[in-house]
C-alpha cells in the first residue's frame, strides 16, 4: 500500500503559492480546498508560503512561486515594469477597503474628513484615493491631515488618538474592531463611492504568462480547485473558518467566524460564481492611476487578467 | 553564596519586580489589553498554547543556532584572512559595510531567488547579522596584539603564520567573544525577522499571525519565548568564554582602599 | 651579505624586509664571522605628537661587531645606550619605523630562516599559555618536532628549578622564574645562535651562579656555526662566561672597550667597570 | 603610497568591480529592472532626484548621529557603572537583554505613545541599538584589564575609583571602539527603520513610499545612500580611533622571515 | 592591629578587605613599628584545570617581620622564595584567592589610607600614557596635588637621568629607563613607607651605584613614621643601603638570617651569602 501512495506522491504536480499576507479568511477558499484533499484530487502537492517581507509577485514573475495572492495596485506597474503577472481570479468581486472611524468623531461621508487626521501607510494611491472622495463630494481635500501610521493595530491608533481614520478592510479588521472588540466605529466604505473612485480587485490570485504558456493545465487545475474551495466557502463559511483555523491556530477564532460569514456573501455580491473579473474594472482603474500618475509605461491592461481558467459552469 | 549566585539571584530579581510592576500597572491603571496585556494573562496564553508554540520554538532555535555558529565561524574567519593578507580585508570592507545596510526588505527577495524558501536563506540571513560583529571585534583585538609578544616569536625564528597562530588568533579570543556575545543576542531575533520574509514555521510566523489577528497577548508571548531564547545562547556564549578564557579566570587585581 | 639599510620611505614594511631580505647567504665559513654588524646606525623617528616632534632619537653609531663561530660575547653598557637595539637588530627585531644603515651577516638555516634565537628583556610570556606550553612556543617557532621538544623542556624545568609549575600561568610565577623560563623556551628552538638580553637580571647570586654554570655547559668552544651573544649589566657573570666582552659606551652606542678571555687583551674587572663608567 | 590610501584604493576598486558586474548582469542576463535596476539607471534617478534627498539624507543623518552619540554614551558610562557597581550591572542585565530582543515593530508604537513622533523617538531607536555592542565590547575590556596595571595603582594607595579612572577605562578604549565601530555601521540603518514605523521625512520615508509606489529603482538610490552614510560613519570612528589611542600607532610588531 | 588573616569561604574579595580593614590602627609611636607581619603564612590555591589540581603551593610560612620608624631593611632571598609575596602582602596588595594567615601593622594615613608606596618587581607602567603622565599616577593615585608633583617630576627625570624621554612611551624606553621611571612613579606618591620590588634589576652597574646614591639620600634616620622595604638581589646594594638585611629561606618562605649595619650582628658578606646558599 505504501508503495502505491508513494507513487502517487510522485505522480502530484508542486505547487507554491504565496499569500499575500499572513492567512486569513481571504484565503479561506485556498485552505478549504487544502484540507478536503482536492488540490490531491486534481493532481497537485501545494504548499503555501507566508510572504512577510517578501513579494509574491516578485516571486511569481521570477519562478520562484507558481501563484500568488496580490492587488491590482501592485500587479499593474509591475507589469508596465517588465513584470510577467497575469491575473487569474479575483478572490472577492469588490474593493472592500473603507476608512474606519470612532463613531464619536462623526465621520459619515468624505468630506466629513476636513481637518481630520488619516493615518497613512505613506503610498501615493492612498493620497489619490482620500482626495478624490473628498473632493467628490465637496470637501477640500487640502484640510486632510496625513499622519504615519505607527502600528498596524488600529486600536491603538484610534483609542490613543494618534490618528482619526484608517484605510482597513471591512472583512477583517472593522469586524474585529466593531464585533469582535465591540469598539463603536464607523466605516466610510469605497464600494459607496464608486462614482467618485474606481473599483479595483483586492486582493486578486495571479500567476506568470510563461506558467501560462507551458503548463496550462496545470494552471487550470490550479485556479479551477481553488475556485471549488472558494465555492465552498461561500455555501459552508463555518467549514471555511474550521479550515482556516487548522492551518493558522494563532487566529482569533471568533473574528474568523464573523469573517467568514460576513466573506460568504461578498466573495461574489453579484454575479453567481467566484473569482470572475469585468474588463471595465481593469480598463478604468489602469485608467485611473495613470492620470493620478501612479502608473508610468503601459502595463497592457488586456493581457493583465484572464477568467479562462475559472471553471465553465459559472 | 557565590558571585555567579549572587548575580543570578540580582537578575533574576529585577525580572520580578518588572513583571510586578507591569501587572500592577495593567490592573490599577487601566491600559487597555490591546495596547498592553498583564503578564498573569500572557503567561494563561502561553500555557494554552504549549503545544501550538512548540514547533516554532524549534524552527525559530535551529535557524538561530545554525546561523549563529556559521556566522561566527565565517566573522573569525575573515578577521584572521585579513590580518593575514590584509588586501582581502579592504577589499571585502565595502562588501561587508553593504550587508550590514542593505535592509532586509530589498535582500530577502534576492535572497530566496537563490537560496530558496527553506531554512538556508533563514541560516544565512541570521549569519549574516551575526558574523560582522564577531568580525570587528576579533580584528580590532588581532590588530591590538601586543608588539612584545609577536616580536618574541619573530625572535625565535617563528614566521608571519606562527606570529598568527601562537599571538595574533590566542589573544583575539576575548575580542571576538565579546563580539560573540553580541552576535548571540541578535541571532534569536535575526531567526524570527527572516521569518517575516517567507516561512511556514517559527516565532516570526507566529507573531505576524498575532499581529494580524490583533491578538496582542501572543505577540507577548512571542516577545517573551524571544527573550527567553536569547537568554540562553548569552548563557551559552558566556559559559563558552569560561572554557576558553581559564587564564583569565585565574587573574584577578588586587584593589585596596 | 645582509644589508640592515633601509630607505625611509619604505620604512613600515621595508627594513625589515632589507635587513632580512639578503637570500643567499651562508653560514660563514671556517674563518667568516657567524653574525656580524658593519657600521650599523639605528635612530628612531621622534614620537611626534607633543614635545619632542622631529627630533630623532640616535642609538646606535656605525657600531659593527662580528662574532666568531663557537665564540661567546658579552656585551656591557650603560642603560639605555642601545644594547636591546644592537640585539634586536642582530635577530631582525627591530622597530619598522627605525631608520637603519649598515650591513652584515646573519646566519640563515636550511629553509633560509634566521638561525638565531632571541630572548627578549622583558620575559614575553603569552598570558595564556601555562609554563610548559609557553616553553613549548620556542620549539614550535623554531619547528623543532614535538616529540624531540617536550622530553627535553621536562628536563631543562629541573635543571631550571621550576619543575611542579609546568602547568601554572605566567603570572602565577615569580620574576626570576619568569625569566628562567624565557630562557628555556628560547633553548627549545634550539637555533645555533643565541641572542640574549639580560638573562639572569631577576635572578639571586645562588640561582644567578647555577644558570650561569648550566650556560657554561653548552660549550661552544670548537663548534663551527654556533655562538652566544650575553647582553648582561653583571662585569663578573660577562667574565665568567664570555670569551670576549664588548664595552658600549652611552647612548649612542659605540664600542668603547673590547676585552678576550685569553691571549693579550685579557680580562681586567678594573679596566672594564672604567670603560663602563665612560 | 601609504597604507591607508592603499586601503582606501583597494576598497575603491572592489566597489567599481562591484558595480561593473552588476550593471552587466542587469545589461547581459535578463533580470527584471524590477528585481534588480542597472546601476547607471539608479544613478541617473539618484540625480534626478537630488533636491528631493537632499532633506531626507539630512533628517536620517541628524537622528543618526545624535542617536549614535547618545548611544555611545550611554553605553559606555553602562559598562563603567557596571565595573563599579557590579550589581547594578546584573540588576540591567534582563533588561539590556529585552531593549535587543523586543522587536522594533512591537517597540516602535509604545514608543510614539510616550516620545511622539518627532526626531525624539528615532534618536530613542537607534541609540537602543548602537548603545549594546558599545556596553559589551567596553565591558569585556573592561572586566579583561591587566590585573598588573591595577596593582601597580592600588600599591601606589590609589582606590578602587582610581583604578577605574587611571586603569580600566583607559584599557578599555579600544574594545570600546571596537563596539562603537560596530555601532556607526548599524547607526544609520536603525535611522531608516525607525521611520519606516512612523516617519515624514528621512530615508526611511524615501524608500517606503518608494516601495509603495513599486519604484524600484528608488529603492536602490535609498539603499546606496544608507551604505555611502554608514561608511562615512565608519570612517569617523576610525579617525576616532586614532586620535584617542596613539599609543597604538607608535607600536608595531616585527615581522621576520 | 591589621589582620593578614582571611578565611578561604569569602577569600574572593574579603582577604583584602579583611587585611586592610582593621580601622583605627594608628601608626606606631615612638617604639613600635611603622610596619609589621606576624605569623604571615600565604598559601596559593593549584591552578585547578590540568596537573596540579588540588594542591596549594604554601610561599610564606608563619613568617614574622617588624620595621621600625626611620628603618631602611633589605630582603634578600633565592628566587621564588616568596619575596614579592610578602612586599604583596605588606602593601595589601595579595591575589584575593590567595590563603592568608597572621596578623599586622600598617601605617596609615590621615584618610584611612595605606601609607605606603609599593614599586612592583615588573614595571606596571601603563601603555597609554607617556613617561611623565605614566611618572604622575604615582601623585594621582596618592593624591599628591599636581602642582607639587608636576615640578618635582620633572626634577626626578633629570636626576634619574630620563630628561629628553618625558613625552616618550613606554615601549620606547630601554628596561633599565622602564625601571627607573616606575621609582621615579612610585617617590612621586611622596608615601612616607616605600615597599620596593628588585627596582634596580635592570640596571647596569654604574647607574645602578648611581640610583643607589639617590636612595641613600633619602636619609630615613630619625624621621619618625618613613621606612622602605627593599627586596634585591644585590648583596652589596643590601649592604650599602640597609640598616638591616633579612634573608628568607627557600619556599615556603621564612627568615633564616638577620643582620644589622651596626651592633652586634654586624653585616658580614660571607655569612650573608651562606645564608643565601641555604
Ligand atoms: N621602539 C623604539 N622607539 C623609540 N625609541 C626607542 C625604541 N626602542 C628603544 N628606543 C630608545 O633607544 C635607546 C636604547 O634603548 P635600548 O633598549 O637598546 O637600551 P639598552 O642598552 O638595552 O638599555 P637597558 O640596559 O636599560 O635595557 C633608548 O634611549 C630608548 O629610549
Ligand atoms: N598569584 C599567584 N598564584 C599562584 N602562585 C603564585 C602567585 N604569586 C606567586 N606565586 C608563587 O609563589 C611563589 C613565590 O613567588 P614570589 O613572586 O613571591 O617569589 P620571589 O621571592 O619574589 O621570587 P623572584 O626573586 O624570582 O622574584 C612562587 O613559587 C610563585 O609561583
Ligand atoms: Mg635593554
Ligand atoms: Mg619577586
Amino acid at each position: 500500500a505504501s508503495d502505491t501512495a508513494a507513487a502517487d506522491d510522485a505522480e502530484l504536480t508542486p505547487v507554491t503559492v504565496v499569500l499575500d499576507w499572513t492567512p486569513n479568511t481571504n484565503h479561506s477558499g485556498l485552505y478549504l480546498a487544502l484540507e478536503n484533499g482536492w488540490y490531491e484530487e486534481a493532481g497537485l502537492d501545494v504548499t503555501v508560503l507566508e510572504p512577510g517581507e517578501t513579494s509574491g509577485s516578485q516571486l511569481v514573475a521570477t519562478g520562484q512561486a507558481d501563484f500568488a495572492y496580490t492587488v491590482a495596485e501592485g500587479l499593474l506597474p509591475a507589469r508596465a515594469a517588465g513584470a510577467d503577472l497575469v491575473s487569474v481570479a479575483t478572490v472577492i468581486e469588490h474593493n472592500t477597503s473603507s476608512l474606519l472611524s470612532l463613531a464619536t468623531d462623526g465621520i459619515e461621508r468624505p468630506r466629513d474628513l476636513e481637518g481630520k487626521r488619516y493615518g497613512s501607510y505613506g503610498s501615493q494611491l492612498e493620497t489619490a484615493i482620500i482626495s478624490a472622495l473628498v473632493a467628490c463630494d465637496g470637501g477640500d481635500p487640502a484640510l486632510v491631515e496625513h499622519t504615519p501610521l505607527v502600528s498596524d493595530d488600529f486600536r491603538i491608533g484610534l483609542t490613543e488618538d494618534q490618528f482619526d481614520t484608517a484605510w482597513v478592510f471591512d472583512a477583517w479588521d472593522t469586524i474585529r474592531l466593531g464585533s469582535v472588540d465591540g469598539l463603536d466605529v464607523n466605516t466610510l466604505a469605497f464600494r459607496d463611492w464608486f462614482e467618485c473612485i474606481p473599483d479595483w480587485y483586492t486582493p486578486l490570485l495571479a500567476t506568470s504568462a510563461t506558467a501560462i504558456e507551458d503548463t496550462p493545465e496545470v494552471v487550470e487545475a490550479f485556479v479551477s480547485t481553488t475556485a471549488r474551495g472558494y465555492g465552498e466557502a461561500m455555501e459552508d463559511p463555518s467549514a471555511a473558518a474550521d479550515a482556516l483555523m487548522a492551518a493558522a491556530p494563532e487566529l482569533d477564532e471568533e473574528l474568523v467566524r464573523l469573517s467568514a460569514e460576513w466573506l460568504a456573501v461578498e466573495y461574489a455580491a453579484s454575479s453567481a460564481a467566484w473569482g470572475v473579473q469585468d474588463a471595465a474594472v481593469w480598463d478604468e482603474f489602469a485608467t485611473w492611476l495613470a492620470e493620478e500618475a501612479i502608473l508610468e509605461g503601459d502595463p497592457r491592461v488586456d493581457e493583465a487578467w484572464t477568467n479562462e481558467f475559472l471553471p465553465e459552469s459559472s | 553564596m557565590s558571585t555567579r549566585a549572587r548575580a543570578a539571584l540580582v537578575s533574576l530579581t529585577t525580572v520580578a519586580v518588572l513583571v510586578a510592576a507591569w501587572e500592577t500597572a495593567v490592573r490599577v491603571g487601566d491600559v487597555a489589553p490591546f495596547i498592553l496585556p498583564a503578564p498573569s494573562q500572557v503567561l494563561v496564553t502561553a500555557v494554552e498554547q504549549a503545544s501550538l508554540l512548540g514547533p516554532h520554538v524549534a524552527t525559530t532555535s535551529l535557524e538561530a543556532v545554525l546561523g549563529l555558529a556559521l556566522g561566527a565561524v565565517v566573522g573569525w574567519l575573515l578577521a584572521v584572512l585579513t590580518a593575514t593578507v590584509p588586501v582581502t580585508g579592504h577589499a571585502a570592507h565595502p562588501v561587508v559595510l553593504l550587508s550590514q545596510t542593505v535592509p532586509t526588505i530589498v535582500l530577502a527577495p534576492l535572497m530566496t531567488l537563490w537560496a530558496g524558501f527553506g531554512l538556508t536563506s533563514k541560516v544565512i540571513l541570521v549569519a549574516l547579522t551575526v558574523f560582522f560583529p564577531v568580525l570587528i571585534a576579533a580584528s580590532a583585538a588581532i590588530r591590538d596584539v601586543d608588539a612584545e609578544h609577536a616580536d618574541m616569536v619573530a625572535g625565535l625564528g617563528g614566521t608571519r603564520r606562527h606570529q598568527l597562530w601562537l599571538v595574533r588568533l590566542p589573544a583575539s579570543v576575548p575580542g571576538a567573544l565579546a563580539g560573540l556575545r553580541i552576535a548571540a543576542t541578535y541571532a534569536i531575533g535575526a531567526a524570527v525577522v527572516s521569518e517575516y520574509l517567507a516561512g511556514q514555521s517559527g516565532l516570526g510566523v507566529y507573531i505576524q499571525r498575532s499581529r494580524k489577528a490583533y491578538a496582542v497577548d501572543q505577540i507577548f508571548v512571542g516577545i517573551a519565548l524571544i527573550a527567553i531564547l536569547s537568554g540562553l545562547m548569552v548563557l551559552a556564549i558566556v559559559a563558552l568564554r569560561r572554557s576558553l578564557t581559564p587564564w583569565q579566570a585565574a587573574m584577578a587585581a588586587a584593589s585596596t582602599p | 651579505m645582509t644589508s640592515f639599510a633601509t630607505r625611509r620611505a619604505d620604512a613600515r614594511a621595508g627594513s625589515r624586509a632589507s635587513a632580512a631580505g639578503g637570500g643567499g647567504v651562508e653560514i660563514a665559513g671556517d674563518a667568516g664571522p657567524v653574525l656580524e654588524a658593519r657600521h650599523l646606525s639605528v635612530a628612531f623617528p621622534g614620537t611626534g605628537a607633543r614635545g619632542r616632534g622631529s627630533g630623532s632619537v640616535k642609538v646606535l653609531d656605525s657600531l659593527s661587531v662580528a662574532v666568531a663561530p663557537g665564540e661567546f660575547v658579552a656585551v656591557l653598557g650603560p642603560s639605555g645606550c642601545g644594547k636591546s637595539t644592537l640585539l634586536r637588530a642582530l635577530g631582525g627585531l627591530l622597530d619598522p619605523r627605525a631608520e637603519v644603515t649598515g650591513d652584515g651577516v646573519v646566519p640563515r638555516d636550511g629553509d633560509g630562516h634566521r638561525a638565531t634565537a632571541w630572548m627578549p628583556q622583558r620575559d614575553g610570556l603569552l598570558p595564556w599559555r601555562r609554563a610548559l606550553s609557553n616553553a613549548m612556543v620556542g620549539a614550535i617557532a623554531a619547528g623543532v618536532p614535538r616529540e624531540r621538544a617536550l622530553p627535553r623542556a621536562r628536563e631543562l624545568f629541573e635543571e631550571f628549578g621550576l619543575s611542579g609549575f609546568e602547568d601554572a600561568w605566567p603570572h602565577e610565577l615569580s620574576g626570576g622564574m619568569r625569566q628562567r623560563l624565557a630562557l628555556l623556551r628560547t633553548c627549545l628552538a634550539e637555533r645555533p645562535v643565541l641572542l640574549l638580553d639580560e638573562p639572569f637580571g631577576a635572578l639571586d647570586p645562588v640561582t644567578r651562579r647555577r644558570m650561569n654554570a648550566w650556560l657554561a655547559t653548552l660549550d661552544l668552544a670548537g663548534s663551527s656555526d654556533r655562538a652566544v651573544v650575553l647582553v648582561t649589566h653583571d662585569v663578573d657573570e660577562a667574565i665568567a662566561l664570555a670569551d670576549r666582552i664588548v664595552v658600549m659606551s652611552e647612548r649612542p652606542g659605540r664600542i668603547v672597550h673590547e676585552a678576550h678571555a685569553t691571549g693579550t687583551g685579557r680580562y681586567d674587572r678594573e679596566r672594564l667597570l672604567a670603560a663602563l663608567d665612560g
